[in-house]
């Protein structure tokens, strides 16, 4: 292959070159490399994987090749995860690496850049929810979700197996949060909303003391904007059972601090702040409050001296996690999303408050906007609660909705279908130029 | 030179007013840093100036297979048509759909495995998967089980992992060679095992090479045999864990497959299982019919354990790495990390207990603390070890090297190695002096946790 | 720590066999290094760690205007759909061919100039065209001319650019002000006259009050009058060369628009004429046409200066700067560097001799001496700023914060200026301390150069 | 704009808040900042650029807009600016920002790594020619041909000011030739080439003891390997005139040495290692001999040592520069292409020397085979100079070149027209996968 980076060496990525490898066969008194692998015969693998080998260019070009099948769409798409501009110098900070390709900072002293970054990582999470601890992060909102139903079991003071959620959840998230449930043998049950809101009498009546937590979302999966967290709150402290609120964190830019609602722990995805669309890979937040620091999941940074007495950050509390802890640790994750979590400071830096509160408000008045215009659109109500929205709405449309996804998706956009008559669009600055198109393409489809 | 935290640079509290919401939906005001861009850039400049990665020089972190990390694969993970939205229909992502069922197939013939769902995103979430999976099995053979055996010289996740799914652990000491001891195995074994969950080679880098036995009194007792992939880059092309006898296995793609370890995250967790437990892989998963792409749901799914369909941008680099180095690279790769790690275990003066190992082997500090002996290497220009783990060998400087270094720098590894070997307990504890920060004291640390600047403030 | 030399590392000699060429026409062998990737990773990563950027700390190197190099102009750079081939018809490239047209535009009005061709790649080169407009302009006329006029504080470049271009330099010795001396110019300028070239503001920040008298005198004795755009970001918004008189200038896009200088290149020099000189533009250039774009070749071109279309990605980020930052941003640009390097004049105790300046001042080490001053400065964590010229002042430290730093910063600088002022000649003796490279022998180097590493191996 | 940094300051990228501006006006004891500025109102602007800020999401977007205008075509153009693989690692490693970012090494105690990497690039140029100098860049192969002209001036020990140039020269580079000869009077004057290559008893006819310098080509714009280097040097030192050759660095991996040809410059483009296609970007390279080194035009980096006795990297010989010495100056050339070079220098590296001679074994093959299947077609020569190519053919055709440029065109393909019924045809490994579709459309077009 002429475009191959053909060095004397066995293959791209290890560099010994013939004359080194006898060298060093040789040194270990080995005769040829395969002597060195202790395998029985009867387990060793003497086939072939099949797989070609390909030049740099080739392999790019075949994932083009295989991409290429992808439809071209302009997503007006969320449901839990969200497009929103990046900056390219957070591309670019985060790619040196320093921070790409480094590891879990066990070795502070040389682990102060990414040490650092976590703990303002943590520190922005602090302010945005009011509550005192943020862990560094969790694969995604959904196992935030989780490892938060598992917190509740530990830090309750009285037994209870319940966690209530909301009728409108998004289905993965509530199956993730069911597979950690399973452990611990907790039971995960739905409480009614009432017209895009949590119906908080129904919560009443469902909540008892066997609650161990209660799960709510604002936005909701809908993109409605919880009126009544307090209450929730306040209802859900009466039976000694946990709060845990969903949000992200362009939304609690502007919505009410999580702590004056009461909420216990802050779960969630930021991975709308710092990456854009990406298939659904995520950033999960988890904030709690202080008291139950010693049961949170997960890497925490805190700050500390080095020997010359200056600050200096390190991981702490590891007892609580598996390489000490094993079987009694909090939670068995190791590897995390850091470098998405860095990603996401970066890029909350970048826009600093003013540009965060401006994004959030633009989420506020684009979903209402755009769905203004879709209202006036013969056969189609939107939004249909009567609510604040945050970048999506639901719409109900005289068409079959699964009609409406595959017209749209013939002129060249994407909304989800969420029942018979229901779909859900969702807005932000990325598709802002496209707005215009969408709302003529929808006017044509909704006939 | 040490840099400021941001919030001491550019601090600012903005008022939420001209609210498109209600007063009693909105917070009063936000307090965040506010750089420029700037300004921003020197921040996090420096702060990667004060990180060590895998292009910054030797990184032989034992157990964490620091290869190096190609950098065309960040380009494929960047493509914008990768940039899709997980709620499209399958139609309309048959490109992403194709190239996730291509990877499934890699990985089960790289691992001998008859299905792979790409969903765990991390190698814990994976375990995760697979205990979930072996549990849903035996629940549907009627068959509940309650314990999970893993021998003592396993990764804390397999402890954590059979916790988190409900299991009691059963740890298994190992036997003086530093492998499975067959009648501790046998002892263990029963009735309740649901699942026996194993590193091969171990974390001493050592094969089991009793592997088939083992498997058989695993399955003798009715119980599934778990593979943990944390050590799969030892063995690529000369033994599979399907072939071994595994059951389920995971991979752990930022090792074996060169993903970027992002300084903790993100990572993916596949999981392969045998075509009979194919049917409680996690919802959904990506079959083919007649050239076209779907997600279904498998007849007895455990469910879910990511969001929407795991880490995507870190599958892209796993296949491009895979389908770059193919058969042959990855074969070499194996025969390079094995050479690699005999040959600098060659040139090392501390001891190294236990042979003939693989990819990484397990040294002793001896009378040093182990710990110590890695912040003075730190002072020698080099990443140290892991330390102090596995606790079968004292002192451990857990070892591994990769194929990524050259003689050259592996004669300079050992040169830093033999360089601490040296040096007197004062010397390791008076280390580093090298980085720009000095000995940190975790103590204190965690007795008085100040885990943001908030906290900072206060004191 | 130093690093080696690629060839050091990974040295290979091959035989050139099996070629599909004659032996006589083929070469028998080449012997260059051939590190793998990791290798070579790990090596420019090194490298890059012994270099200081924009992104390392204040550069408030004088006249070169080091602002921050805004990282999207990159990425737009770099767009899939900008890497065409030159040989492409006008019809296909409509799309760069706009963009050029646009950038040609947005610089005549930035510059108040009627026309602006995009082909010289840097700004010497943009000197050598606009030289060569301005002879061809006379020639044109029949007014064949010999000198071109240059204060004596000018850029080096203006005065090599004449002679390249043939004519004799008359050195124009600055006022006690700093500024022209009305008389010696009006000594200076004749018929010989081709053109005056000139800074403004100077390289002292000084804004030359007189400009209009200055392009009257020029002007009356049949010249032309050149604007070197190095110092154009002090005045964006605020005054523009067209406006002044000037008939011919260039624009320095790595200071003014902020392209990266690359540790030397590439540039771009774009060159604005008035309307009469448009004829005399290099070929070829760029015209809309009922909203379609053509190549065409000016009635009197001087030709080509560049093989074909001049420093193309150079110029994208150029276009991309401005269209970001509008008529406010770019206004913005200039207040804040004048406003930074009027501040950071005032906080450091060298002397500053001239103003009022704009975007960059002159201060004098005094009795100390500049270049070892600014040794000392390294020692400090910044870069220091351009020294011992001009000539016009003592010892001279031409500093140029640009509009890209904090006050923070600049008080950061300003201490370092402070704290070399100072210390003692010893102490500057020995600087710099701080950086992996002491001070450097630049007499042996020149004495006896060795420039390549087979001249290493010579000696 | 929601999607901005709109941060509290003025602009994007000044980051001085409005507090800040407002203490640093009055240290300055200055009322506003208009103040600051010294322009008489009588040339002062009081008007507006008219041009619009965007936010960054915005302004990639118009760029978008505008290159969207581009044709998307397969080009198999060359004729001077070529398009090979380059690594990603290249664009990862130089994109660096102490890299990118710095500037020239005029304080070389904080810029040894670029030094190093450019003295790199030095010494990879004096093995490929087996010439003594290399400097650290010109613009492009063009004004590097410029400069040799000039430097023909400085060193010969007779007079004379013609410059010989091939017939077969592309013209844009003449032209720059032209503009560079204008100064010192030199006239340049093209000799006759013979199915190809250099017409050699034509050329012994045309030079004189008034010949400068006498340029040739290998291989040539049409990409022809020249022949008789050999017998083009001789005959250019019996006249004591210099030979300067051009050429490329993938074409000098395989072809006989400069050096051993007697070649005393080489010129030529080194951009199309390390970097794509880029509208004719370009990284002039010029070695020469030894015995000139202090007439070399440009930036030279040289070996030194620095107070702790250890190698160090310095610009040298800079009394050659306008700098220093303004117009006795060796060119005035001050911003070179020094990144370019670090590309190049990268990529060769890349490469090794086993993958720099396989890189110019195909560009030889390649071109054979392509000109092999075109000539296959009716209506269709290829080549039409019987000699070796590199790269790149001319190719004859009954249907006027112009034809088939543009019903390549319409087929998704770019080819040169060079004369009323001459096509040129150039392709690398970049364009190896359209190969197939590529003949297919030209044996169409040619009918």
């Amino acid at each position: 292959m002429s475009d191959s980076d053909s060095h004397a060496t066995g293959s791209p990525y290890a560099p010994q070159t013939a004359a080194e490898t006898a060298a060093m066969l040789d040194a270990v008194g080995a005769d040829d490399l395969e002597s060195l692998f202790d395998v029985p015969e009867s387990v060793a693998f003497d086939s072939e994987f099949g797989i070609d080998a390909r030049s740099e260019r080739a392999t790019r070009r075949e994932v083009a090749r295989l991409l290429g099948r992808n439809a071209d769409l302009t997503e007006f798409l969320g449901r839990g995860h969200y497009d929103h501009y990046v900056p390219s110098v957070v591309d670019d900070l985060a790619s040196r690496s320093e921070f790409l390709t480094s590891y879990t900072q066990y070795q502070p002293e040389v682990a102060q850049g990414f040490l650092q970054a976590l703990f303002e990582f943590q520190s922005m999470l602090v302010e945005l929810t009011g509550l005192g601890v943020a862990n560094c992060s969790m694969y995604d909102d959904a196992t935030a979700l989780g490892e938060a139903a598992t917190l509740s079991q530990r830090v309750r003071s009285v037994s209870g197996d319940r966690i209530l959620v909301p009728e409108h959840l998004r289905a993965g998230k509530r199956a993730v949060l069911s597979n950690y449930a399973d452990g611990p043998d907790l039971t995960v049950e739905s409480y009614p909303m009432s017209d895009g809101i949590v119906d908080v009498p129904a919560l009443a009546d469902d909540i008892g003391d066997d609650t161990a937590m209660v799960y709510a979302e604002s936005p909701t999966v809908r993109g409605v904007i919880e009126e009544r967290l307090g209450a929730i709150g306040d209802l859900t402290h009466d039976h000694e059972a946990l709060f845990c609120l969903g949000s992200d964190p362009i939304a609690l830019s502007l919505l009410e601090r999580p702590v004056d609602v009461g909420a216990d722990v802050v779960v969630g995805d930021a991975a709308s702040l710092g990456t854009g669309t990406a298939y659904g890979f995520g950033l999960g937040m988890f904030v709690t409050r202080e008291e139950y620091l010693r049961q949170v999941p997960g890497r925490l940074v805190g700050a500390s001296e080095d020997a010359a007495d200056r600050r200096a950050y390190t991981l702490t509390l590891q007892t609580r996690e598996q390489h000490i802890r094993k079987e009694r640790a909090t939670s068995n994750i190791c590897t995390n999303q850091a470098w998405v979590a860095l990603r996401t400071a970066m890029h909350a830096a970048w826009l600093g408050p003013d540009g965060l509160i401006d994004l959030a408000k633009d989420c506020v008045t684009r979903a209402r906007d755009i769905a203004d215009r879709l209202d006036d659109i013969v056969g189609v109500k939107a939004p249909i609660h009567g609510r604040h929205h945050f970048r999506e709405f639901l719409a109900r449309t005289d068409q079959p909705a699964s009609a409406i996804v595959a017209d749209l998706a013939a002129e060249g956009f994407a909304v989800h279908a969420v029942d018979d008559h229901l779909v859900q669009v969702c807005a932000t600055e990325t598709t802002a130029d496209a707005t215009d198109e969408f709302v003529a393409a929808f006017r044509e489809v909704a006939k | 030179l040490y840099e400021p935290l941001l919030s001491e640079k550019a601090n600012e509290t903005v008022e939420v007013d001209d609210s498109p919401l209600p007063d009693d939906l909105t917070r009063d005001s936000l307090s965040l840093p506010d750089p420029a861009e700037p300004e921003l850039a020197r921040h996090y400049t420096r702060l990667s100036q004060m990180n060590y990665g895998v292009e910054s020089g030797p990184f032989p972190l034992g157990s964490c297979t620091m290869k190096y990390n190609p950098s065309f694969t960040e380009d494929v993970a960047g493509r914008a048509d990768a940039a899709i939205h997980p709620g499209r229909p399958d139609s309309t992502v048959q490109g992403t759909l194709a190239l996730c069922h291509r990877l499934q197939d890699y990985l089960g013939r790289i691992g001998g495995m008859d299905a792979v769902t790409l969903q765990p995103p991390a190698g814990a979430a994976g375990e995760f998967t697979g205990i979930q999976i072996a549990k849903a099995y035996h629940e549907h053979n009627d068959d509940e089980r309650s314990e999970v055996v893993i021998p003592d010289s396993a990764h804390g996740t397999n402890f954590a992992t059979a916790a988190m799914a409900g299991y009691e652990v059963v740890e298994l000491p190992s036997g003086d060679d530093g492998r499975v001891d067959i009648e501790a195995l046998e002892a263990a074994v029963g009735d309740d095992t649901a699942a026996l969950m194993l590193t091969n080679p171990n974390t001493l880098g050592l094969f089991e090479r009793d592997i088939e036995h083992v498997a058989d009194i695993v399955h003798d007792a009715g119980g599934l045999l778990y593979y943990d992939g944390a050590n799969l880059n030892a063995l690529l092309g000369r033994a599979r864990p399907g072939d071994m006898g595994f059951d389920v296995m995971h991979y752990n793609v930022h090792k074996t497959f060169a993903t970027p370890h992002g300084g903790g995250g993100p990572g993916a967790g596949p999981v392969g299982v045998r075509e009979e437990l194919a049917q409680f892989l996690p919802n959904p998963h990506v079959r083919e019919r007649g050239g076209n792409y779907e997600h279904y749901e498998p007849s007895n799914s455990i469910g879910k354990v990511h969001g929407f369909y795991g880490n995507w941008p870190v599958l892209l680099k796993t296949f491009a790495y895979i389908a770059r180095l193919g058969d042959e690279g990855l074969r070499d790769a194996s025969a390079k990390a094995v050479l690699n790690a005999n040959y600098l275990a060659e040139q090392i003066e501390y001891e190294v207990p236990f042979g003939p190992f693989h990819h990484e082997f397990v040294a002793s500090a001896g009378e040093q603390d182990a710990a110590d002996a890695a912040k003075r290497m730190l002072d020698y220009g080099v990443h140290p070890p892991t330390t102090k783990w596995p606790e079968i060998v004292d002192e451990a400087l857990m070892t591994e090297p990769t194929e990524g270094e050259t003689k050259r720098s592996l004669d300079q590894l050992a040169a830093a190695f033999n360089a601490v070997a040296g040096d007197s307990d004062a010397e390791l504890a008076d280390a580093p002096s090298r980085p720009t920060a000095k000995r940190i004291d975790q103590a204190t640390a965690a007795r008085n946790p100040r885990l943001s600047w908030q906290a900072l403030d206060d004191t």
